[in-house]
């Protein structure tokens, strides 16, 4: 760690971390590196994946042993590889720890520690319902089950027991990857009475807007290295970039298409609905477009791709799919029609861990390679080199289990998979979460190369820069219903958030 | 691209294998007990009197023939990713009492009828746990008092004498050499594994059984393979219930009930992940053979009973642990293959 | 999924209303006192293995050598019985609490399903029994313990039964008033949040097999003193009979869910199921069939068939709702 | 048969309870101890329906006892201990005439004998006898002397021996049943005690448990052939099913069941069938239709207040290939 990668450092750090390093096997996932944090300081921690994060975030929670280095909080030091007094050191979990079988309130006071082996939810209720009033966290219930909640509430939940433990150090690990802007907003409030209050945040997201707009000073790790600690204010978008992938990202030079009104639809949805989660839906894409679905969470855009692709069961409403008509009731349906999807959840719905990438690649088309119900393997094989090269997957890991690969590596063969179907209709929801930037501009030139030679593509996605990067066309979903659909450059992020937000008209938000 | 693919492949074939032998934990564990098996054979030949002996030999044979077959529809169904099947037992107990029942008609066609009417029990259960999404343990408990209730029903639990002639499976042998219960038990496994390794639908199986939610989003058979399973482990009880009743041509309600955990001893001996998907119907079996082996030398051996019980228990205890272990070490163990090559 | 609940919760306590009040109406003798205590008699050993084992089942694991850890704890007290009876009591209870620990201890260490390991344990301790017992049924010719254990205290309840009770509170206490009982849930409830949340997973499972093995150990102790015999070959449905129980009375299968009481609901089903056909000279045919038929009906409620349900009941009350705000 | 029974009885219970003076209600609910036999109630414990000397006991006792005109009621319990005590305790509490009991655990069952005892309620307990010694707690013990059984079944194996020229130091090997039961302990007893008296030159060379099952009696018996090879001429086996595994696993080994003194018990089925076949030399009666016919004998001579013996055991004759007839009498084919 050299001396110029600590300036700014506080006068008192209530948190300094210093010379951590880690080794797993021969790959050093960690590198002497360090942190120092100030009371009442929001400091930005990035990375691409495998920049070392996580491990520096296990580490400081106490779930990971360095092989060297030391901690210590408020001049204290920390047993290093014991779980970390949640006092001192509390961490929301990127992949939410809330225990849905619980009430809210047992889920703030899981592992508070503290002496008395007791614990008496009633006596304790008043206290935490204080607490969290005071940072703006007034309309958590308390005595629900954590699993009537929604995602973003779960979240919420998450931050709530951070605070109740009145942690001297919070850190949010991606707190806003599954929430929608109305929710960030509430979550960044959250954050700044904390910081008023004294606690010192460390706040880790892909999200650079986010980063700029929160942060007060942002560390950037890569490769398991520290590269830069600087005053957020003193970086640019670029600056920050570079120092995370090492390079200057080209960006944003695919060419939208221009969608020609004279092309049949490809896709033609007229008066789709599903429950009260999306109202009647008129919809059309042309061969050869991309069109990203935005919305907030619960306005029903999720809704309306797990329906296209079989998982919302019978919709009402009439599909078509090149002027024909189809029904969809089940995956199997969809895939019938031309229809293939990759779903949000990788690990859990998008590709089998354990299988090796050529048993995933082909997944979804047996049939095409068994005859008589005995798979052909040398077809199979073939198929497999094709798609790999297609989503340049190198070739000699194909017999490797996924598990193996990374983040953006697992997702390219979940595409694969989807792609092996040969679609009509490639419907994506979140095409690239948990994928880092450099893995994603390979994905966005896949995907506009296969929608080139004619693929229909629809995506999902909360994040806006994906949306404008990659979409042709933006479809805005509020309340279940489409508020417009509209050609890229027509409109900005200022719009886009407009519409999710609001909707038409802004009357409707008031009446509830 | 895919001619460079194949010349790298063949050569590194051996290594590969080898490999693929040590690369995941359940690979790993069924690797050791096919070594297990193996040193076991050798000092049991070396060291225990009589055991080399081919009527020995024989008799290893006639006992693993129906608790082998047993395993093999176990290892389906938890491959299918539903752990245990606990009707088995009362399946085949059943079973015995159909046998005997219709065995008047001539062997093949009692054998077909038992194993229908196995495979009926089976996918009953299969569509319950497939299409109606019921707990796989608690829906086979269920059945299993079903099954055995309305077997007393029928018989009133008086033992069936069958009028008929079983012998070609209760004794009969092949070349007078091999029994033909054990030939059974080797086409039995191996349409199990041809079935598993080799189709569709075992590939579709193993996938459900290593991740639910995948299989059903990328469009998988998730009921039919599920009924797959329970019917073929039905028809697996009802099998080894006929090898269990052909010696003697009779049936009884009490006969072969234990198959259910001599089938899960098997199983888990033989390193078949519990976690559904991961291993092979083989192992299944290699697991019944170590068993049996081990059940047979302590016989032979003159061990007394309660002894031979704590063996078999530490053997199955032990199994599981160093399962366990070699799960873990597996990665490293990976790791270095890999850098070896 | 809260729907089946709401589903099988409802019709778990109509069993527990209409059965009593059934078998009450129909049969002579039912609410006799001798026969309620018969029926807290039966509660006594089952209620004891299905609490021990529904701990586990919260905790997200399974403990399938409770039964096993019965039969070899009552060999123990049996041939200890010399001590004293208390003494003998106490050493099969902490040999019980240290094969669970055992259990546990397996876990986190090979990081295998709980089903495993006590398939392992359970087939192990089969094997100890027929050693301890070395091929006798062992006996213990004073029948003094076994009237104390066993007399009516309240008209209706015995020692024993009143042991059993006792048990029930105390672990609803414990579940409900401490951290570790709180943790325990939680490890059930999602194994990994409560690891990241700081939940004492470890030793919530500790406890958890350390609990099902002594209240195992109990069970079977104190039913060798009461038949003041021991033998290795005890039934082997009694463990799918506690796990029937507490499956009927809600403990959920995954985790996380079910409570001492649902238990107690579970075991007084069954118990009261069994007595009542008992008494109307039913067949083991029938008792079989009848509870099998229980245990599928529960399970098909839990699965999909209780979600169908519960989406038309939930569609006919959106209908109600959307047709009065009409109207209004 | 004994569905149909039980059926009624079911009709009959329900009957009790919602009209409430039925007519047999009067004779079923009201009738003090020591009534007479006809219109008697009365409670059967036993042990199984699906094992088949079980069922045929029951069977029996529920027609003798029909024939009577007692009223049976069945509990069931399946071999287990504990079940059987609290079934007890169930049925003490519906205050029955009589209760007739097969201990499932002929040791566990004595402080529940203890309890009917207190209660005052008659008895009677059936095929296996508790310890002797606390023969105070019930009234009639009716069924199989396993020590006698097993006495014949040596008396027979040193007749077979002989019959088929096997004389000087002969091997033989025993098949048990669960071990610790009072039917293992009993007739190896007295099976040893005869050999050991009359005929010192014949050796048992090893023996093993085939838990009253055939399969695994096969396997037993397998393993022993395998160790003790061709100088086995003779086998007991505690019951005829295991003795039919014996058979099974000498044939297998190459041996003919003709040649060898298979020696078995209890005249079932499977001893029939191989004693008709030849492959099985003899074994000994224990008729499951007398064991419940002697129970219900038994219970009603107590309820008519006749004076009865403290016990009365089956008789136990050697059936061999001569006799075989009698033997399906016994059972009921």
């Amino acid at each position: 760690m050299t001396a110029a990668s600590l300036s700014h450092k506080p006068a008192t750090p209530v948190l300094a971390a210093r010379d951590l390093s880690k080794r797993y096997g021969g790959i050093m996932a960690l590198q002497s590196v360090g942190l120092d944090l100030g009371a009442g300081e929001i400091h930005g921690l990035c990375g691409e994946n495998g920049a070392g994060k996580s491990t520096f975030i296990k580490i400081l929670g106490g779930l990971v042993r360095p092989d060297s280095g030391e901690i210590s909080v408020d001049g204290r030091p920390l047993a290093l590889g014991q779980r970390t007094d949640p006092q001192l050191i509390s961490i929301v979990h990127q992949e939410l720890a809330i225990v849905p079988t619980l009430s809210v309130l047992d889920n703030i006071m899981l592992g508070m520690g503290g002496t008395s082996p007791f614990y008496f939810a009633h006596l304790v209720r008043t206290q935490v319902r204080q607490g969290l009033d005071e940072v703006g966290l007034a309309h958590i219930p308390l005595d629900r089950k954590a699993s009537a909640l929604s995602l973003a509430e779960r979240q919420l939940v998450e931050i709530a027991r951070g605070v109740a433990r009145r942690a001297r150090v919070l850190l949010l690990d991606e707190p806003t990857a599954t929430l929608s802007d109305a929710e960030i907003k509430r979550v960044f409030d959250t954050a700044r009475l904390l910081r008023d209050k004294g606690t010192a945040l460390v706040f880790v997201s892909h999200r650079l807007d986010e980063v700029f707009a929160l942060t007060d000073r942002v560390t950037v790790f890569r490769n398991g290295q520290h590269v830069l600690t600087e005053r957020t204010s003193d970086l640019t978008s670029r600056d920050l970039v570079k120092a995370m992938i090492g390079r200057d990202l080209v960006r944003g030079t695919q060419k939208p298409l221009s969608v020609a009104a004279d092309r049949p639809a490809r896709l033609a949805i007229a008066g789709l609905r599903c429950g009260d989660a999306l109202k009647p839906i008129d919809l059309a894409l042309a061969p050869g477009e991309i069109a990203g679905v935005v919305g907030q969470l619960g306005s029903g855009a999720d809704v309306l791709v797990e329906a296209l692709a079989g998982l919302r069961g019978l919709v009402d409403g009439q599909i078509a799919i090149d002027g024909r008509a189809v029904v969809i009731g089940s995956v199997r349906d969809a895939m019938k029609a031309g229809i293939a999807y990759v779903p949000e959840d990788r690990a859990g719905k998008g590709i089998f861990l354990d299988a090796p990438v050529w048993m995933n690649l082909t997944a979804s088309v047996m049939g095409r390679f068994s005859r008589g119900g005995v798979m052909q393997r040398a077809a199979e094989r073939e198929r497999g080199l094709e798609l790999a090269a297609m989503f340049r997957i190198d070739p000699g890991r194909l017999g490797s289990e996924v598990a193996t690969l990374s983040g953006g590596n697992q997702q390219k063969v979940a595409l694969g998979k989807a792609a092996a179907l040969t679609p009509r209709i490639l419907i994506l929801n979140e095409p690239t979460r948990g994928v880092d930037i450099g893995a994603r501009s390979e994905i966005y030139a896949t995907l506009r190369r296969l929608a080139e030679q004619g693929l229909a593509i629809l995506f999902y996605s909360t994040d806006l820069e994906e949306v404008l990067e990659l979409a042709d066309r933006v479809v805005t979903i509020f309340r279940g219903e489409v508020v417009r659909s509209i050609g890229r450059d027509a409109l900005d992020g200022g719009e886009i958030l407009h519409d999710i937000l609001r909707g038409r008209d802004d009357t409707i938000v008031l009446t509830q | 691209m895919a001619e460079a693919m194949a010349v790298k492949t063949t050569e590194g074939w051996v290594s590969e294998r080898l490999r693929r032998m040590v690369a995941t934990p359940h690979e790993l564990h069924a690797t050791s007990i096919r070594g297990g098996t193996l040193v076991l054979i050798i000092v049991a030949v070396l060291f225990v009197p009589h055991f080399a002996e081919f009527g020995n030999l024989q008799s290893i044979m006639y006992s693993l023939a129906a608790v082998g077959i047993g395993a093999v529809g176990m290892a389906l169904v938890t491959l299918s990713g539903n752990l245990f099947m606990l009707s088995m037992g009362a399946t085949a107990a059943f079973s015995t009492v159909v046998f005997a029942s219709l065995i008047s008609l001539g062997l093949l066609p009692t054998m077909l009828l038992v194993v229908a009417a196995g495979t009926l029990i089976g996918l009953i259960q299969g569509v319950l746990i497939g299409a109606a999404d019921t707990n796989p343990i608690i829906t086979t408990i269920a059945a299993a008092s079903m099954i055995t209730g309305f077997g007393v029903l029928w018989t009133g639990g008086i033992t069936v004498v069958g009028h008929g002639q079983a012998t070609w499976l209760g004794f009969g042998r092949v070349f007078g050499l091999i029994p033909n219960q054990i030939l059974v038990m080797l086409i039995f496994a191996g349409i199990a594994g041809f079935v598993m390794q080799k189709t569709r639908l075992g590939r579709e199986i193993r996938l459900i059984g290593m991740q639910r939610d995948v299989a059903r989003v990328a469009g998988l058979r998730l009921i039919a393979a599920t009924m797959f399973c329970y019917g073929f482990a039905g028809a697996a009880a009802a099998l080894a219930g006929s090898l269990i009743a052909s010696s003697s041509a009779q049936g009884n309600l009490t006969y072969g009930i234990d198959l259910d955990f001599n089938a899960i001893a098997a199983v888990l001996v033989g390193g078949v992940s519990i976690r559904g998907g991961r291993g092979r119907v083989g192992d299944a079996v290699v697991g019944a053979m170590f068993l049996s082996i081990i059940g047979n030398v302590l016989l032979v051996s003159g061990v007394s009973y309660e002894y031979q019980l704590v063996v078999k228990g530490a053997v199955v205890l032990a199994s599981v642990i160093i399962g366990a272990l070699l799960g873990q070490w597996a990665p490293r163990l990976r790791r270095r293959v890999g850098a070896a090559r | 999924m809260s729907g089946a609940a709401w589903l099988t919760r409802s019709i778990r306590l109509v069993l527990l209303v209409a059965l009593p009040l059934g078998f009450a109406l129909t049969v002579k003798h039912f609410l006799s006192l001798d026969n309620l205590y018969a029926i807290f008699q039966s509660f006594a050993f089952l209620g004891l293995l299905a609490l021990g084992l529904s701990v586990t089942m919260i905790a997200g694991e399974f403990d399938l050598s409770v039964a096993a850890m019965a039969t070899v704890a009552g060999l123990v007290t049996i041939k200890l019985v010399v001590l004293g009876p208390v003494a003998a009591v106490l050493c099969a209870v902490m040999v019980g609490t240290v094969i669970g620990i055992g259990n546990a201890v397996l876990l986190p260490w090979l990081q295998i399903s709980s089903l495993v390991t006590t398939v392992g344990t359970m087939i192990l301790l089969n094997g100890v029994g027929f050693w301890l017992a070395g091929g006798r049924v062992l006996s213990y010719d004073n029948f003094d313990v076994s009237d104390a254990l066993d007399q009516t205290l309240l008209g209706i309840f015995s020692p024993r039964s009143l042991i059993t009770i006792l048990c029930f509170l105390l672990i609803a206490a414990f579940l409900q008033f401490t951290k570790l009982g709180r943790d325990i849930y939680a490890s059930g409830g999602h194994r990994r949040a409560a690891i990241q949340s700081g939940a004492r997973v470890g030793l919530a499972l500790v406890v958890c097999f350390a609990i099902s093995g002594a209240f195992a150990a109990l069970a079977g102790s104190l039913i060798s003193l009461s038949l003041a015999t021991a033998s290795a070959t005890l039934d082997s449905t009694t463990l799918l009979q506690a796990a029937a129980a507490a499956i009927i009375g809600g403990v959920a299968l995954g985790g996380g869910i079910g409570s001492p009481a649902s238990v107690a609901t579970g075991v007084l089903i069954l118990t009261i199921l069994n007595n009542g056909l008992g008494l109307l000279s039913a067949s083991s045919t029938e008792l079989l069939l009848v509870n099998g038929a229980l245990l599928l009906i529960v399970v098909l409620l839990d699965g999909k068939a209780g979600q169908a349900l519960m989406d038309l009941r939930r569609k006919t009350a959106q209908t109600k709702r959307r047709n009065v705000t009409w109207q209004g | 048969m004994s569905q149909g029974h039980k059926r009624q009885n079911y009709l009959r219970n329900l009957m009790l309870g919602t009209v409430a003076a039925g007519l047999l209600g009067i004779f079923g609910g009201a009738a003090p101890a020591w009534a007479a036999a006809k219109g008697s109630k009365v409670i059967l414990l036993t042990v199984s329906q699906s094992c088949e000397y079980c069922a045929l006991h029951e069977r029996a006792f529920l027609k003798a006892a029909a024939a009577d005109g007692i009223n049976v009621e069945v509990k069931i319990n399946n071999f287990d201990a504990g079940q059987q005590a609290s079934q007890v305790d169930q049925a003490v509490a519906e205050h029955p005439d009589a209760i007739v009991v097969w201990p499932a655990d002929a040791s566990a069952i004595v402080p529940s004998l203890r309890r009917i005892k207190k209660a005052g309620i008659p008895l009677v307990v059936t095929n296996s006898m508790p310890n002797p010694k606390y023969q105070s707690l019930w009234n009639i013990y009716t069924g199989p002397d396993d020590l006698g059984n097993g006495q014949q079944a040596g008396e027979a194996m040193i007749q077979g021996l002989k019959a088929k020229g096997y004389t000087g130091n002969t091997d033989i090997f025993v098949i048990l049943g669960v071990l610790g039961t009072p039917p293992q302990i009993n007739r190896l007893d007295g099976f040893t005690g005869v050999l050991k008296a009359k005929a010192p030159m014949v050796k048992i060379d090893g023996s093993q448990p085939g838990n009253w099952d055939q399969t695994q009696a096969t396997d037993a018996a397998a393993a022993l052939f395998t160790q003790y090879g061709a100088h086995i001429k003779g086998v007991y086996a505690e019951a005829d099913n295991m003795l039919a595994g014996v058979i099974v696993a000498a044939q297998r080994a190459g041996l003919d069941p003709k040649t060898l003194v298979l020696v078995g018990s209890n005249c079932s089925v499977e001893g029939v069938n191989a004693i008709t076949a030849g492959t099985q030399y003899a074994t000994v009666l224990q008729s499951p239709i007398d064991d419940g016919n002697y129970a219900a004998q038994a219970v009603a001579d107590l309820l008519d207040g006749k004076s009865v013996p403290k016990t009365r055991f089956l008789p136990h004759p050697t059936i061999t290939a001569e006799n075989v007839a009698m033997c399906n009498a016994a059972i009921g084919r």
